[in-house]
């Protein structure tokens, strides 16, 4: 379990904090380089990669071909060569296309070849959402790769973590799925100067609360936080975990805090069937000291994700709709409550527009 | 009447005379007016945020879509990407449900479920825009298996961009597609850009035609956009292909004038500069096949692309959005 | 909830249901055809397409090149343009190659154009155990699919079934992940001679129990029941569960049964980290009327599978294994109980020799 | 001495003159002497099933993989398929782990855990086998990136089969190692099947050369499975890579004498037939570089070949099978 994100530094966006924790990486181990579609464009993957080619040059931060395939293969290769990749994807859902080579390959390279080779990958994936991302770039995947053992997955929800993770990926002599969410993408924290490694396994608790543990999962951390505010106006006192990492995922912090709190709440920005918040709900069913604990999880609605905004605002989960789901498993038998529906949308998410 | 829109040759030797008859002119200029005016549309509504999802226009590429589609029976396939406007528009779809599936309107061609990205139009067998690069190419050669198995003379044609050549899916569908003689003209529209990158970093050669021809293709190279020149290398593939023929590929050199994604333009961006779109502007088909109308004739058909444009936004403008009962329909089929 | 299966019919192996299934449909249905490489070789899939191209011809039974993300959506499109393919996978780890295909257009295509399009197609995937398969030869990767929304995922552990969910698969007019296991194969029940279809969603009662239901999926329900004679012996009464179709789900028998035994214990055939056994554990914690039940998982190893048999022992569930955890769900505080090793492996298993 | 093996020349206009000394024929008939035998023996002991995996023989195939190995340094890496016993050898992987390794014990290459299709030797730079067809190819590009990152002059070879050729993998690391100058030698190992698929099912045309050449990558093809012609065209790329060459690619053609997988002949199993063999075992490089050999030496050779198979085998058998907890070993690296 780790501290909350207050100690030090100054305020930085996750965005930029993506492109100082990748900075200082490549400024200290000259093995270390960026590989992606775009990466060295004007654009800058949403500003993810701003200023790294002008840096440190196209050799170490190189557009590539539409070969996601062949490209996540190169980036295996040479990761095993010892040199340090950090492949980026502008949406998740392309990495669909990588599935051969990060499952069948990099994910089993150390295992099937008896330890003799290590796979230092990182594979960088934004999740999408709003203004109409629609059914193909607004998945939320990392159940895919938390599945497969040989694959750590991490979905950092702030600035701080975004940095931290990024380096301790990069660190991270095995291949490592880092989840981002574009919507988290402008919302600042406090980010030490230096370069800082957060280690992997430990989840983070934001809050404590006595009433309900709630587990955001990347933007579901915001939420879950936001949220927390809205049932403070009812009495409810409720605690706020972000995973952080997903795999390795840290049950402990996890369910100690909901079988002190007896209430368990998951909020992932992804589906739930087979989901991580199975993984965490099923945890909990298997421990003899839970049985009071009362559980759900909430994610994107079990179907395609529609690109219109009012369907799209059935599709995902917002704070108020934690907070309700929160206050019924606190309160089953409490009257109906309904918070005002402007605590829905998030500042940052209200100010997001596309065309992109 | 008879009109060859450029004096300079493409590559390929036995280049037919082009013909097109007044009527022929009138029918292209037609659908080619109706999808820069209905894409300037978009591009000026943009801006109000009614348009809430991501738009890729096709401006200055229309002529490829025309050219081809103008060539095809109601009964054929298109195959598209996300900058699906224009070949939406010229084999037929209906340009209201196209502006309110923007609008994210109920009556929009996906019910508001897919945006500008997944247009489709199955009454015109125009098939579904997808949003992942390439994934159109082997579904294109899916609907050619289906034609060749039901001993159809029907024909698919797949558009794609320069990018999407580079997939791994689109190699892998060439061999198949030859294999098995399967009716599908593949029509690489090559602006230049994925995005922001060039061919540069992306293409170790140029030679892509020599290299579809490698999978018994025929491929032919046109450099100029010139859309009589498209037409008459479609027409001769398809004809080709009814009488059991099989793949062809044309890659169709052209220029996009806006942004990658969104509605205005991005010459300041610093990836590109204006000169390069000034040979394509100078020989705008648009433009082009307007002047060679009768001036009253043009106007007129101005006048009607107007009346069609408007009625199309303000038919989305006025239909409702979906009921939120529609999120949970059609995540499967029934029956 | 559907019938054990005993009524009627005449003793074939799962491996030969296959065949009927798929010959009777191709015999109603023009339409329906099978793709895939090799299935119409002398090996026909280790038997699963075992004379399909003599009765039907090379144009209704297709070799096709390697390459299987294109070949998908080959198979799409035909699906779409209203044929009904069954697409061959000798292994389910090269699924790995059509996940784009897969997730990002088949399972989307219904949703994404306003129901305007149907895309009835069928992906066998067959999961291999046994003779050193190995890390890529090996994996039961249903999980990925069953958290996609848009996709059905079936995964018949009889011969009965075997053929009447894919007689169900062909006509269903949605994408359905057909997932297969070698080693049950060879092994007979009863079935009809006619054509019939085993209805989705609908969890197959093997066997009433009144200490603890087991659920298996795939080769997993086999070693339940195997388990349930070996618990016999210490007066343990389990009952037995077979999934068959794990999107949809019928949580509805499946945790009623938990319910009422007070103990469930899910064996996949899988790995168990966000995997279906997680998904079924979620539910029941999600339950307020559960909360009296002992639940478990089993599953792979979480590890990459090895190859050589002294670990792969380790890496698979087995009906002592499955028998010892129910044991100690029924019984905590039982003395140590080991059954006779020899139960481990079961006769169809002991069978099995290579080259493949 | 002056060898060439075949009269008739391959498809190459400009095909250098074949030299081999005496100590070439020696070294050279010793690997493929140890690696002809060690799969005879392996295949002989396969049916005793202490072999419990699958085992893919490149019996017939030996020549190409040593041919490119000969002119290869120990710091060269080299990228192989599960067929790859013959690679392994040649690389000089070490033959008492590799049949350890089939023999599933602690001893073996990946310590029991990855069996004959997942063969490895890190200390001779012999890249792991993968038996999902085609992985291996970027991999390969991968690590000529890393070389030319570091500036070394090293090689990366990736064998490959027919097979793998029709995988989008193969043409998107063609365009991308092109692209990028990477010293990789893609061979492909042409034995006309994928399984028991031959040519006919899978590929549209035979113009594998001319498409790679499309790509801006030398391609040559040898009909024949001469060893000398093969070493010479990839002595000849090797040495332009070092100095900053980029790509090349060869297409061996040759022959699998064995099934697919296992130990047998299949030659009643109706897909193929002896004929098809004949000229194959006829110009075998086995026992024509043998008879090539002073007859004394060779015998020599051929009892030390014995000495070490007996001895490999001896060691398999002698090593103990992993611990349990190896289970869990090696799931991650840690550091
Ligand atoms: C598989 C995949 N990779 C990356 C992207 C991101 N992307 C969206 S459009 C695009 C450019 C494609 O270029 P091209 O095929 O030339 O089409 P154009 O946009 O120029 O019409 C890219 C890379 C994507 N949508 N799908
Ligand atoms: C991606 C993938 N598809 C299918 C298979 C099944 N398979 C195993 S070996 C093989 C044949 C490959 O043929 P080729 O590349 O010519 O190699 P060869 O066996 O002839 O040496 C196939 C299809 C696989 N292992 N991987
Ligand atoms: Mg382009
Ligand atoms: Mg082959």
């Amino acid at each position: 379990m780790a501290d909350t994100v207050t100690e030090g530094g100054r305020l930085l966006s996750y965005v930029d904090a993506l492109v100082e924790g990748a900075a200082q990486e490549m400024e200290r181990d000259p093995d270390v380089f960026v590989l992606g579609l775009g990466v060295d464009d004007h654009r800058a993957i949403m500003g993810s990669t701003r200023g790294l080619v002008q840096r440190f040059g196209r050799e170490r931060v190189m557009d590539t071909p539409l070969s996601e395939d062949a490209m996540t293969g190169v980036a295996i290769g040479a990761a095993m060569a010892g040199l340090r990749p950090i492949h980026v994807h502008i949406r998740m859902d392309f990495l669909l296309l990588c599935m051969n080579q990060l499952v069948n390959v990099a994910a089993k390279a150390r295992y099937m070849y008896g330890g003799t080779v290590k796979v230092p990958l990182v594979v960088r994936g934004m999740i999408g959402r709003s203004w109409g991302q629609g059914a193909q770039h607004s998945q939320g995947l990392h159940a895919l790769f938390a599945h497969i053992p040989g694959l750590k997955v991490i979905a950092p929800a702030n600035a701080h973590d975004a940095k931290g993770c990024l380096i301790q990926a990069i660190r991270d002599d095995n291949p490592v799925v880092f989840v981002e969410h574009r919507l988290l993408y402008p919302i600042e924290a406090f980010v030490d100067e230096k370069p800082f490694a957060v280690p992997f396994g430990q989840a983070r608790v934001h809050a404590e609360g006595s009433d309900i543990t709630l587990v955001g999962v990347s933007h579901g951390a915001v939420e879950c936080l936001r949220a927390r505010e809205i049932l403070r106006d009812v009495g409810i006192d409720a605690g706020v975990i972000d995973p952080v990492s997903l795999v390795p995922l840290d049950t402990g912090t996890i369910l100690g805090a909901a079988v002190r709190t007896g209430r368990l709440l998951v909020v992932d920005s992804a589906w739930t069937f087979c989901g991580i918040g199975a993984e965490i709900l099923a945890q909990l069913a298997e421990r003899t000291d839970a049985r009071h604990v009362h559980a759900r999880r909430m994610g994107f609605a079990p179907t395609t994700c529609p690109t219109t905004p009012v369907l799209e605002n059935g599709f995902y989960t917002n704070p108020v709709k934690v907070a309700k789901a929160a206050y019924r498993l606190v309160r089953p038998d409490g009257p109906d409550w309904e918070p005002s529906p402007e605590l829905t949308h998030m500042a940052h998410q209200k100010k997001f527009r596309g065309p992109f | 009447m008879t009109v060859s829109l450029s004096p300079h040759r493409t590559n390929d030797a036995a280049a037919a005379t082009t013909v097109a008859s007044a009527a022929d002119l009138e029918r292209l200029y037609r659908v080619l007016r109706l999808i820069r005016r209905a894409e300037e549309e978009i591009a000026r509504i943009y801006p109000t945020d009614k348009i809430k999802s991501p738009v890729h226009l096709s401006i200055g590429q229309e002529a490829i879509s025309v050219a081809v589609c103008d060539v095809l029976r109601p009964e054929d396939y298109v195959a598209v990407t996300y900058r699906s406007h224009a070949a939406y528009i010229a084999k037929g779809g209906d340009l209201r449900a196209m502006i309110a599936e923007m609008y994210g309107k109920v009556t929009g061609c996906t019910r508001g479920k897919g945006g500008s990205m997944h247009l489709i139009a199955m009454d015109h067998n125009l098939l579904g825009a997808s949003a992942v690069v390439g994934t159109a190419i082997p579904m294109a050669a899916g609907y050619g298996l289906a034609i060749r198995k039901r001993g159809q003379d029907r024909v698919v044609v797949c558009f794609m961009g320069d990018g999407a050549t580079e997939e791994g899916a689109f190699t892998e569908t060439l061999n198949f597609a030859s294999l098995h003689k399967l009716p599908v003209l593949f029509v690489c529209e090559n602006n230049g850009y994925a995005i922001h990158s060039t061919l540069e970093p992306r293409w170790a050669t140029r030679q892509l035609c020599a290299r579809v021809e490698t999978y018994g293709i025929p491929a032919h190279h046109v450099a100029d956009g010139d859309l009589f020149r498209i037409r008459d290398l479609a027409g001769q593939a398809i004809a080709a292909m009814r009488q059991g023929g099989g793949p062809v590929f044309l890659e169709c050199m052209t220029y996009r004038w806006r942004e990658h994604v969104g509605p205005a333009e991005d010459y300041n961006a610093g990836y590109r500069s204006r000169e390069e779109l000034l040979p394509w502007q100078q020989r705008d088909t648009v433009a082009t096949l307007g002047a060679m109308l009768d001036e009253a004739l043009r106007v007129q058909i101005d006048a009607e692309v107007e009346a069609r444009v408007a009625d199309a936004v303000a038919f989305a403008e006025e239909s409702p959005f979906p009921d939120d009962h529609e999120l949970f329909e059609d995540v499967f089929a029934h029956g």
